[in-house]
Order: structure tokens, then sequence, then C-alpha cells
């Protein structure tokens, strides 16, 4: 198994995990800290291509990685905003009971 | 496949895992940073040092510090922090969906023919990286820019109350 | 650097160098790099340790001095063996764990502090060849690691179960992460000017003098001097020196998030913030007072690693100083000044950087143009902010003394 | 300096940007509004200055710069700037007296708490007064005509909560609507002929030989020319702005505004802005004299209009007792001077005095703008008296003023001015007419003048009001001095000695007006001058005791003429009686028609469409309107099905994402694609 496939196959279960915290964890704060495990999941991705699958410019694979941390800074910014806002408005943060939009 | 790979995948994988299953929720929020805090020396190992010194400063620095300040401002008693454990149904159904996921990343990982000559590491210096983000990417660089100044105004707005004698908190 | 190397590569200069390799040359080749790490790290323990534990002693007896009583005196000469007294003291107190308590948070916390602390050494250049890391981002790295202390101080304050240790835990939080921001926004200038994040290549950038003895050091210009000041007054907050010592205000939170600490883990706590001071104070000396460069060519056969310590202590007995000198902020007015002051002053410092580095070529009258219009937009900002923030809260003035 | 006509536009874009920022300021910034205002003006008159010397540089040419406004389908409309003596003239003149009244008005408009917004609309008209001066297309001149007319407009109303203001205004607007009615068809006309408006284009120009032969050989309907009917219909345009018989009923009423803007727009410039406008295209009007064969010339009709605004002002002016009415209608009279030295055929005569009359009328007005606020606001002759000894500075400019109006031999600018306007009449070959009104003016003149100095001046203060007046400070009497020193100093640019105003005005050193041909001529109107300040002495000067009530000697002596005059020859009356009367008619009519005729239709038809949707209501209801609700009905339950997905849950959707990810994958896996 080629460290490729190894960065790959970490990813793809960080991935997952963070799927599964986003899933079935019902605080919001870590459902966004669940989503915030899949984004590193992409990040790692993108290094790991950039370090074992020969790219064509030098830089990209970390200029991307960087982008992606600055918007996932921005996410989690406005996602905990959002949580605060959820609070002040349902007195917790069950992520279930905010179904004010239901059909 | 080197020994340090092995390690920071445990422990990537390991304190994400606990803090899915942990009930207390500073105790997840503290088990995540650990987790990328295993991200940041996965680049490290990758030899991508500024991305590390990066995410160590983003996550560890100000994200962490963010969550727990949300945690902290969003509860009422200690034993809110508690989490009540998640209904077995949704649990189930996560379940099923992250190991369906993994599973499908997995085969298509082993599936795909990667071309197996080992590639060298790429050099990089962090001069280059700032000329590449300063030539080539300036654009996307002012966006994201624009993008972080949109975001905080938007979370102050959000975060802050409706009654302005309250100060917002954010 | 090698040129230079070679020219004031006295014995002394190369004396601890020296001393490694003789040790490690008794190792199989294998094991050399594995012992030359483990050596400098023993190193960097042991002399800051031995710092910490004289600066604790200096603290209290230059608080003293200013505070017109002996200070401790008993223990050994002019009570030079306090440090360890104490050190005892605190090793042999018990250890106490509050019943409601995050067991292993309240054991984590301080133990993560002090690792932390003690990151930051690692990429700071202690002399010419006294470097026990060289990295190209050395700048980042030492704020990355900095930044777990917030981490710390927080499982510090929630883990022993009590309010006054959370509120302070809180306020720890704001005040760092609002500091974080003029901290690192007073380096960028340096790393600008010098364009590298390396520690060492910054202080070679400071090397060299005009006229033999005015030292290129960042601090001798308008920006660095701005920067400088704003740089000590941020590290003071982030390693919660008075005036910014709200989070273990004794006067509000008994001591707050130490409250519940006793024994060895305050003593690490203590350690931890010792060593931040001096981590940071490190960073200043490199990154604007030339590092371990001689003031003048003249005092260059001093070895470097004693500039560095002079310079590194004339910054901790401004820190004491200031201690002695300065009351406590209040919490409003510690986020305004970071935001409202700090800050803006940070990023105009900045620009001012930024047109200092590009009219570089300006020579003869320009010169002197180039000079004006700098100070100028260190100095204008600087009043017209004081003016405006501190309107309206004129110093108190007492009829009866 | 050397300036050249492109950059003429400068000279109305300062006083424009003036206007703009004057606009935009707040009520509080006072100082940025009046500052800017005067800043312009005096840039504009170094301007002017810089123009006035390029120009007399070659006094003959007209240098002139065209450019493309817009494009109507194939019709480019070309506009451009004119730079002659007369324009250069005109604009140092409006500029400087214009700068010295913005500076009176700072201390005149002081209380005002419209302050900015007066010095926004006086640098408004300023801007199109100069536009219309320097501009080449009779379009462009028409533009800035109507613009000038707005701020003049604005200006009278400027105290709209007076009702006698706000009527003023509108009657002003509307009067000289009437004339410019006129200007337009005349413009409208000769766009139509010559498919140009420009003036002076290289030979392509309406005021250019070319197209002058072209105008004056085609006659129109009743045997006119055509330059005589579109120069006529043009002069329409100059009747309503200059206040010339029949329209002049305006400019008295126009006095209701502000001092320093009767004296700025209905004394000094715009009024003459009419004058400019036959001079400017006096070719035009000069084209019709060659021909005989031509029931009249436009030349003898406009000096016939002067010649009756001559009279008629000055013996109105003879029965008012405003001051500010008194000069409104001398101005009246002297425009019709001017109007009768163009008829006469002599513009450069016309343009002296025109130049001469706006200095020292302005300076009178200003005069009489500082003994208003001195007393308060109080411009009845009757009720002031005396103010000479307190107001020495305004009582020495003002008779300064007096004697320039009157003509005072020698030493004052109006004399000379009107010797030319006189000498022109004497040498006009069609009628002597003129020249006996015009004599007749003079002694009207110097006797009204007379009678309204003693009375403001001399004598017993007749109220308290005139009691308590004092000498206003220097910021207004400044200008009284320095408009003064114009009213003497000025006049000797254009002695027949040495006539430099008039060579430089035509370009050619002008003959025929020089006073040596007929030295009797300018004898008999000394003479007549010194009759008319006697009569006027003998009648007003030496009045002892008289108090407020007391009745003017005019009216023991001639009850009914007096009164008639005093009632202005009821020229308001009978416009009311005539053009009013009928307006109403015609728009009762009207209204009854629509009301009714129309009206009657319209219903009719809505009746028909009434009935109609009755037919259609109950096809609708049963036929169509059932399938609607079978559909409508459809959707929603479709729509409430599909909304049961939406459960609002984040979870649910989150789950629903990844699962269908796997799904698509697995697809992509299987189906073997890489």
């Amino acid at each position: 198994m080629s460290p490729l496939q190894g960065c790959l196959l970490l990813s793809a279960a960080l991935f997952s995990v963070g799927l599964v915290i986003a899933l079935a964890r019902s605080n919001a704060i870590l459902v966004l800290l669940g989503i915030e495990l899949m984004l590193n999941a992409a990040n790692l991705n993108f290094i790991a291509f950039w370090r074992f699958h020969g790219g064509t410019a030098p830089a990209t694979g970390v200029i991307f990685v960087l982008f992606a941390i600055a918007v996932a800074a921005a996410e989690a910014a406005v996602g905990l905003a959002l949580v605060i806002a959820l609070y002040r408005h349902q007195k917790n943060l069950r992520l279930q009971e905010a179904t004010r939009l239901r059909g | 496949m080197t020994f340090t790979f092995l390690i920071l995948a445990v422990i990537i994988l390991g304190s994400a895992l606990a803090a899915a299953l942990r009930p207390n929720l500073i105790h997840c929020a503290l088990l995540l940073v650990v987790s990328w805090l295993g991200v940041a020396g996965f680049y490290l190992w990758a030899g991508a040092e500024f991305v590390a010194f990066a995410q160590v400063l983003v996550y560890v620095g100000a994200l962490s510090m963010v969550v727990l300040f949300a945690v902290l401002l969003t509860r009422q008693s200690r034993a809110e922090l508690r989490v009540d454990a998640p209904e077995t149904r949704r649990a189930v159904w996560a379940v099923i969906a992250g190991v369906a996921v993994s599973g499908v990343i997995g085969t298509a990982v082993f599936a795909t023919k990667w071309d197996s000559a080992p590639v060298t590491a790429p050099e990089i210096t962090v001069r280059g990286i700032g000329l590449e983000l300063m030539g080539a990417h300036a654009a996307a660089l002012l966006l994201l820019g624009v993008l972080l100044t949109a975001a905080l105004l938007g979370a102050v707005v959000l975060a802050a109350p409706d009654r302005p004698e309250k100060e917002e908190k954010s | 650097m090698i040129a230079a190397a070679l020219t004031t590569d006295s014995f002394l200069e190369r004396l601890p160098v020296l001393a490694r390799d003789t040790v490690t040359g008794l190792l199989p080749v294998s094991w050399r790099w594995l012992a030359g790490s483990l050596l400098e790290i023993i190193a960097i323990l042991a002399s800051f340790g031995l710092l910490f534990a004289y600066l604790t002693l200096a603290e209290r007896k230059i608080l003293g001095r200013i505070q017109n009583r002996p200070g401790p005196n008993r223990t050994g000469w002019f009570g030079l063996l306090q440090p360890f007294a104490d050190g005892v003291k605190a090793l042999t107190k018990e250890d106490v764990v509050p019943a409601g308590a995050d067991r292993v948070l309240h054991f984590l916390a301080p133990v993560v502090l002090v690792a932390v602390s003690l990151l930051g050494f690692a990429v700071l250049p202690f002399g010419r060849h006294l470097v026990a890391v060289e990295l190209d981002t050395a700048v980042l790295y030492f704020f990355a690691a900095g930044t777990a202390t917030e981490l710390a101080v927080f499982m510090a304050g929630w883990a022993s179960h009590n309010k006054y240790s959370l509120l302070a835990a809180m306020r720890a939080l704001a005040q760092l992460i609002s500091y974080e921001l003029p901290l690192l926004l007073s380096v960028v200038p340096v790393v600008l000017v010098a364009g590298t994040l390396s520690t060492t290549k910054i202080v070679a950038a400071q090397g060299g003098w005009s006229l033999g003895f005015i030292p290129h050091w960042h601090v001798f210009t308008p920006w660095g001097a701005a920067g400088f000041v704003l740089f000590m007054v941020a590290a003071l907050a982030e390693s919660n020196r008075s005036p910014f010592d709200l989070p273990e205000a004794e006067s509000e939170l008994i001591a707050g998030h130490l409250t519940e600490y006793s024994g060895f883990k305050y003593a690490l706590f203590f350690m931890a913030e010792y060593f931040g001071m001096c981590a940071l104070s490190g960073m200043a000396v490199t990154l604007f007072l030339g590092g371990w460069g001689a003031p003048s060519a003249l005092l260059e056969w001093i070895p470097s690693y004693a500039w560095f310590t002079a310079k590194l202590l004339v910054l901790l007995l401004g820190f004491i100083w200031i201690r002695a000198t300065l009351p406590r902020l209040r919490l409003d007015q510690l986020m305004k000044f970071a935001w409202k002051f700090l800050v803006p002053l940070t990023l105009l410092n900045l620009a001012n950087a930024a047109g200092w580095s590009l009219t570089a070529g300006w020579t003869g009258p320009l010169q002197l143009v180039r000079w004006a219009v700098a100070l100028s937009l260190v100095a204008v900002p600087f009043v017209v902010l004081g003016r405006t923030l501190s309107a309206g809260s004129a110093p108190r003035t007492y009829r009866f003394a | 300096m050397n300036f050249s006509a492109t950059h003429l536009w400068m000279i109305p874009a300062l006083p424009l940007l003036a206007a703009a920022i004057g606009s935009l300021t707040p009520r509080g910034g006072r100082k940025l509004a009046a500052g800017a205002a005067i800043a312009a003006m005096i840039g504009a008159f170094v301007l002017s200055c810089g123009a006035l010397v390029t120009a007399l540089a070659h006094p003959a040419v007209h240098g002139y710069a065209n450019f493309a406004w817009f494009t109507l389908g194939n019709e480019v409309v070309r506009v451009g700037w004119l730079l002659d003596p007369l324009t250069a003239f005109m604009a140092v003149m409006v500029t400087f007296v214009g700068a010295l009244i913005f500076i009176f008005s700072l201390g005149y408009m002081k209380e005002d708490r419209n302050f900015t917004r007066f010095f926004c609309f006086l640098s408004l008209f300023a801007a199109a007064m100069l536009g219309l001066l320097v501009a080449n297309s009779l379009l462009l001149l028409f533009v800035c005509w109507e613009l000038v007319g707005l701020a003049s407009y604005l200006l009278i109303g400027f105290w709209f909560h007076k009702p006698a203001a706000a009527a003023a205004a509108k009657k002003a607007f509307l009067t000289t609507r009437i004339g410019d009615l006129g200007l337009l068809l005349g413009l409208l006309w000769l766009y139509h002929v010559r498919g140009t408006l420009l003036c002076y284009d290289g030979g392509a120009g309406v005021l250019e030989q070319g197209s002058l032969t072209a105008l004056a050989g085609t006659t129109v309907a009743g045997g006119f020319a055509l330059s005589t009917a579109i120069g006529l219909l043009i002069f329409c345009g100059a009747i309503g702005k200059s206040g010339q018989f029949p329209l002049h009923v305006w400019l008295p009423d126009a006095m209701e505004g502000p001092t320093p803007v009767s004296a700025l727009i209905h004394a000094a410039t715009m009024v003459a802005a009419g004058v400019f406008l036959v001079a400017r295209v006096y070719p035009l009007m000069l084209a019709d004299q060659a021909l005989a064969n031509v029931p009249v010339h436009a030349l003898t009709v406009v000096a016939g209009i002067g010649a009756i605004t001559a009279l008629l002002g000055a013996a109105i002016a003879v029965a008012q007792n405003d001051i500010k009415r008194v000069l409104a209608f001398s101005t009246v009279s002297q425009l019709g001077y001017m109007m009768l030295a163009l008829g006469v055929g002599s513009w450069v005569a016309a343009i002296f005095h025109l130049l001469m009359h706006a200095f020292f009328k302005a300076l009178l007005f200003l005069g009489a703008g500082s003994v208003i606020h001195a007393a308060h606001h109080e411009q009845d002759v009757r009720r002031l008296g005396g103010l000479g000894r307190r107001m020495k500075a305004t009582f020495a400019t003002f008779a300064v003023g007096t004697m320039a109006l009157a003509g005072v031999p020698f030493l004052f600018s109006g004399f000379w001015s009107k010797e030319a306007v006189l000498h022109a009449a004497h040498a006009w070959p069609v009628s002597s007419l003129p020249l006996l009104v015009g004599l007749a003016a003079v002694v009207l003149t110097a006797f009204y003048m007379t009678r309204l100095i003693t009375g403001i001046f001399l004598g017993a203060p007749r109220t308290d009001a005139a009691g308590e007046a004092h000498e206003n400070s220097a910021v207004m009497t400044g200008p009284l001095l320095i408009l003064a020193a114009c009213a003497i100093g000025l006049g000797f640019l254009g002695t027949p000695a040495w006539p430099w105003l008039q060579s430089n005005l035509g370009g050619v050193v002008v003959p025929s007006e020089s006073i040596w041909e007929a030295p009797g001529l300018m004898l008999l109107s000394i003479g007549l001058v010194v009759v008319g300040l006697g009569t006027g002495w003998a009648v007003y000067g030496r009045r002892r005791n008289v108090n407020a009530s007391s009745v003017d000697p005019l009216a023991q002596a001639a009850p009914g003429l007096f009164a008639v005059l005093a009632a202005r020859l009821g020229f308001d009356e009978f416009y009311v009686a005539t053009f009013g009367r009928a307006n109403t008619w015609v728009a009762a009519l009207a209204d009854g028609f629509d009301r009714h005729v129309w009206g009657g239709l319209v219903s009719l038809l809505a009746r028909f469409g009434e009935f109609s949707g009755l037919l259609n209501r109950e096809a609708d209801e049963d036929i169509l309107n059932r399938g609607f609700d079978r559909a409508s009905a459809a959707v929603r339950g479709a729509g409430q099905t599909y909304s049961r997905a939406q459960a609002g849950e984040a979870h649910g959707y989150l789950r629903t994402v990844a699962l269908a990810f796997v799904v698509f994958a697995l697809v992509l896996l299987l189906g073997g694609v890489r």
C-alpha cells in the first residue's frame, strides 16, 4: 500500500468520523465541529496529493489548503454566531428541535 | 508507510472517535483540538511546515477558543454540558452513513490505479508560497480578505442580541 | 553568515557548540542527532529553569526595593537560596484536587501549559551558533506554539470546579484572543522588511553598523520602535503580567484560574508564566533588538550569547518594573485598549513599514523626508487616537492628597 | 494672459461649481457657501479679464470653438463658445458687478436663515448669465436664457412666504415666457431654414454673410423679409427679458425680491440680456436694411419699442413712492434707451450705455438696499428722509449714482453713454421721434432722481425708522464706493475725444457718433439735465416740515395725471381685464367641453365595457373556473406531499446528502468509470 493510499484512507476515515459526529450528535456546536473535521479531511487529501502525487505547480496544493483553512475559519465564526443566535432563540442547542421551517 | 504516519493516524482518528463518543461537550471540543493538532502533525510529516503552523494557529489558536466560548456562552448549568446521548435510531443511521461513505471512498481508493512511481517531495519555501500568493493568486487572496471581513461582520450581527443594551458577544 | 562567523569566531563564541560536539562525539554516529537535540533541550531547560528561579527572587527583591522593604533576605546570603526553598516547599506540599473537579483536565492543564510555553524556545537564536531548530517558518512556529497556552488556561479554569476559576478562564480567553492580534500584527512589519520568517535570517538582517556604533537594529527605525513598543505591550498582556493580570486579579477573583491549584501544579503555572515571559522577551530581542548582535563593532569580542542574555535581562527587568509601577486595568478598558488602540496602530505601523521598505532607495535629503514621513506616521496616529479614546476620562484629580 | 475660446467654458463653470457646492451645504455652512460663491465670482472675473485681453488683441475677429453636443438621427446638434469684444466686455462687467453684489449680500442677507440657498441661487444665476454670454450657438444661448429666467424666478420669490413676492415671481416668469415663446419660435424657424443655430461657424453660421443674404433674400407672408420676421421674433424674447413695453410690467414687481437681487439681476445684468441678445444677432437685424420694399425694417420696430419704453418708464417713475420701484422704472426707461440706440443703428452706443448703466444702476440699487437695510426695511420715500446726515457714505455714493443716471455733464459715465445714444438717435435718418423722446426722457430722469434723492436723504426724518437709521458695515459700503468710482471713471473709456471702448467693441473706429458734429445737441441735453434737476429741486428740495402723510406736490398740481402715473398707466389692470379674463373664459370653455362632450363619450364606452363584462362573467364562472380549480387543487396536493420531505431537520438533510453521495459513487464505481 503506497503512502498516498494510506493518506487517502486516513482522510476517508476522518471524513466519515466527522460525518458520524455531525449526524449522531444533537448539539449544534458538535455538529459544527464534525463539519470542521470533514473539512480537515479534505485538506488532508490536498496535502497528500501535493506530496505524493507529482503535481504541475509546486505550491498549488499548499495554497489551496491555506485558502481552505481561511474559509473554514470564516465558516466556523459564522456558524458559532448562528449557534449563539439559535441558543438565544430556543433556550437549548438541540438541533433536532430547530425545525421552525418545517413544511 | 512510516511509523510516524501510523502514530499520527492513530492520534487523529482516535481523538476524533473519542470526541464522537464522549458525552461531555468540553471534552469533545478538547479532543477535537487534539485531532486537529494531529492533522497539523500530518502536515509537518508531509513537509508542509507553513500549512501545519497555519493549521495550529487557526484551529488550535482561534477556532477552539471560539468554540469554547460558544460552549460557555450557551449553557445554563453545568449539567447542560452533559449532552444527552444520541437516541439510537439516529445514531444507527449515522454509523451506517459513515461506514458507507468510508467504504465507498476506500473501495474507490483501492480500485484506482495509481502510478506507483514514488515522487520526491516538492521543494517549497515560505518565500515561494508568498510569491505564489501575491502573484498568481492575488485576486483570490483579495477575495478571501473580503470574505473574512464579511464573515466577521456577519458573525457580529448574528450573535448580537436584538436588544441593544446587552453588549454583543462574538 | 559563514564569513561573519569566521571573522568573529573566537573560542568563547564556539564554546557551547564545542561542548556539545565533544559529548556527542562519544556516541555512535547514528545516535548523535538524538543526543544533540537532547543536549540542546537539556541546556535550554537547565538555563531557563535557573533563570526562572532567580527571576522570581529578583522580582521579589526589586518589588521590595521599590516598595521600601528588604524582600526575601533570610535563606542564604541576600536570600539567594530562597528559590530552592520555595521549590522544596512546593514539592512537599499536599496536592489538593477539588471534589467536583474534572480530574484529568485538572491535572493536564499545568503540564500542557509548561510544555507549550517551553516550545517557543526552540527557534530562538541565543547566539551566533546557538539555535535549537533552524526553521524556515520559525516566527510562525513560535506563535503557533504560543497559542496553546490559552487552551491550557481554559482547561485549568474549567476543570477546577469553581466559579472564580471559570470567570478567570473566560477573562483569560477574551484577553488572550484580543491581544493575539496586535502581537502578531506588530511582528508582521519585521517579517515584511526582513523578507523572511526565519529568526536567524531576521537577526542576520539586523547585522552591521553605520558609523561603526549605530547598529542596524529594527528598533532604531520609526516603525521598528513603534512595533517594539506595541509588541512589548501585547506581550505583557499575553503573559498575563500586570497591568494586564486580570485573569488572576486577587482583589476580584481570588487567584483566578490558579485558585484551586496548590503545591507543585501551582509552581508549574508560575513557571509557565515566567517561561512565556522569557520566550516573548527573547522574541522581542530577536525581532527588534538585533538578537545576539553586539551594539558596536568594538564590543564584538564579547560572545553573542552574552549579548542576547543581557538584552533579555533588560527586558525582563522592564517587565518587573512595570508590574511594580502600573495599576491593573478594568476589563472593558482592557478590551477597548486592544481593539480600538493597539490594532489600528499596528495596522498603521504595517503600512508605515511597507512605505519604509519601498523608499529604501532614497538617499540624501530624500532620506530626511523618509524619516520625517515615517516618524509622523508613528506619532500622529498615536496622539490622535490617544486623545480621542481618552477624551472624557481625564486623569482623576484629588482635592486632598 | 492668452485665453482662447476653447477655454471659455471655464468662466460659467466656476459659478456653476459654486452653485453645486452651495446646494449641497447644509444651513449651517454659511461661510462655505458664501465663500465658494464669491471666490468663484472673483475667479470668473480674472478669467474674463484674460478673455478681454485676448479679445482686444484682434477686436474685429470672432474667436469661436464649436463641438458636437449630441446627435439626433443624422442631425448633429453642435454648440460652441464665442469670444469677441462684446462677450468679453459683458463678461467682465457681469463678473465684476456680480462679485461686488455678492459681497454686499454678505451684509444684507446676514440675518436671513436661508443664507446658503441665497448664494446657491445667485451663483446659479451668474453661471447661467455667463453661459449666455459665451454661447456661440443660439440654442445654447436659449438654454442659458431660460436658466437665467429660472434663477430670476427663484430669487424674486426668495421670500416666498410673502404672498407679494410669490406672486411677483410667478408674474415675472409668465410674462418673460411670453417673450421667450417668440424667441423660441424664431430659433425654430431659423433652424428650419438654416439647419444650424451656430452664430459663427466658418461661413456656415447664421450670423455670417452667406446665411444673412439668404435670409434677407426670401420674403414671407406680408412682404416681410425672412430675416425681419425671425429678427422680430427673437426681439420678442428681448422685449420680455428686458422689460420693454408692452411686457415691462413684471420688472417693477420683481423688486419684491431681496435688494441685491434687484441690483444684480433686474438692473445690471439679466435685464440687459435682451439688449445683449439683439446686439449679438445684430447682423441679422441689420440684414434687411438694404431692402427698400419691405413694410418695416426690424430695427425700426426696435427703435419704436425702445422710444416708447424709455418715455413710459421715465414718466411712471416720477409718480412712484417706493424707492425700488422708482429705480425699477428708471431701469425700464434706461433699457428703452438702449433699445432705442440699437434701433437707430448704433449697437456700440447701446452696449456702451449698457455697461455704464450696469455700474451706476447697481450702485443705485445697492445704495437703496443700504438705506432699506438701515431703515429696517422701510422703502417708502415718504416715510424716510434726512438720512444724508447719518449715512454719509451711502448718501455720497447714491448721489454719484444719481448724477450718473441723470447724466450730469463731463464727470459721470452716464453722461457720455447717454450722449452717445442721443447722437446716434440724432444721426438716424428715418425719423427724429426717438431723439425727441430721448430728450424728454432726459428731463424726466433728472427730475425723478432729484425727487428720489431729496426724498430719502434731505429734509427731516419723517418716521422713527428713518430717525434711527445708521450707516451700515464696511462689507456693504465697500462695494458702494468701488461702484461709485466706476460710475465716475469708466465713462472716460468712451468719450468722443478718445472712443476706446467703441472702437474696440465694433472692431472699427466708429464715426458719426462723434460729438463735434452736433455740439448743439450736447448743449441742449445738458440744458435739459439742468432743467430737470432744477425743477426737481424747486419742487422737492425746499420743502420743509413735511410728514409721512403729506401729499406730493405734483399730486396737488395735477391730481389726475399723477394718479394715472402712480397707477402705472393701469397696465396690470388692463392685462387682467383682457388677457386674464380671456384666459379664464377659454379655460372654462375647455373645461366644460372636457366634462360633457369627451366625458360623455368615455362613460359611454365604460358602460359598454361593463355590459360585455357582465356577459363574460357567466361564462367564466361555470366553464373556465372549474378547470382552474381542479388544477390548483392538484398542485396544492403535490406541494403538501413534497413538503413532508422538508422536515426542517438538519440531520435529515445531511444524512440524505451522504447517502445520495454513496449511491452515486457506487454507480460510478460499478459503472467502472475512472
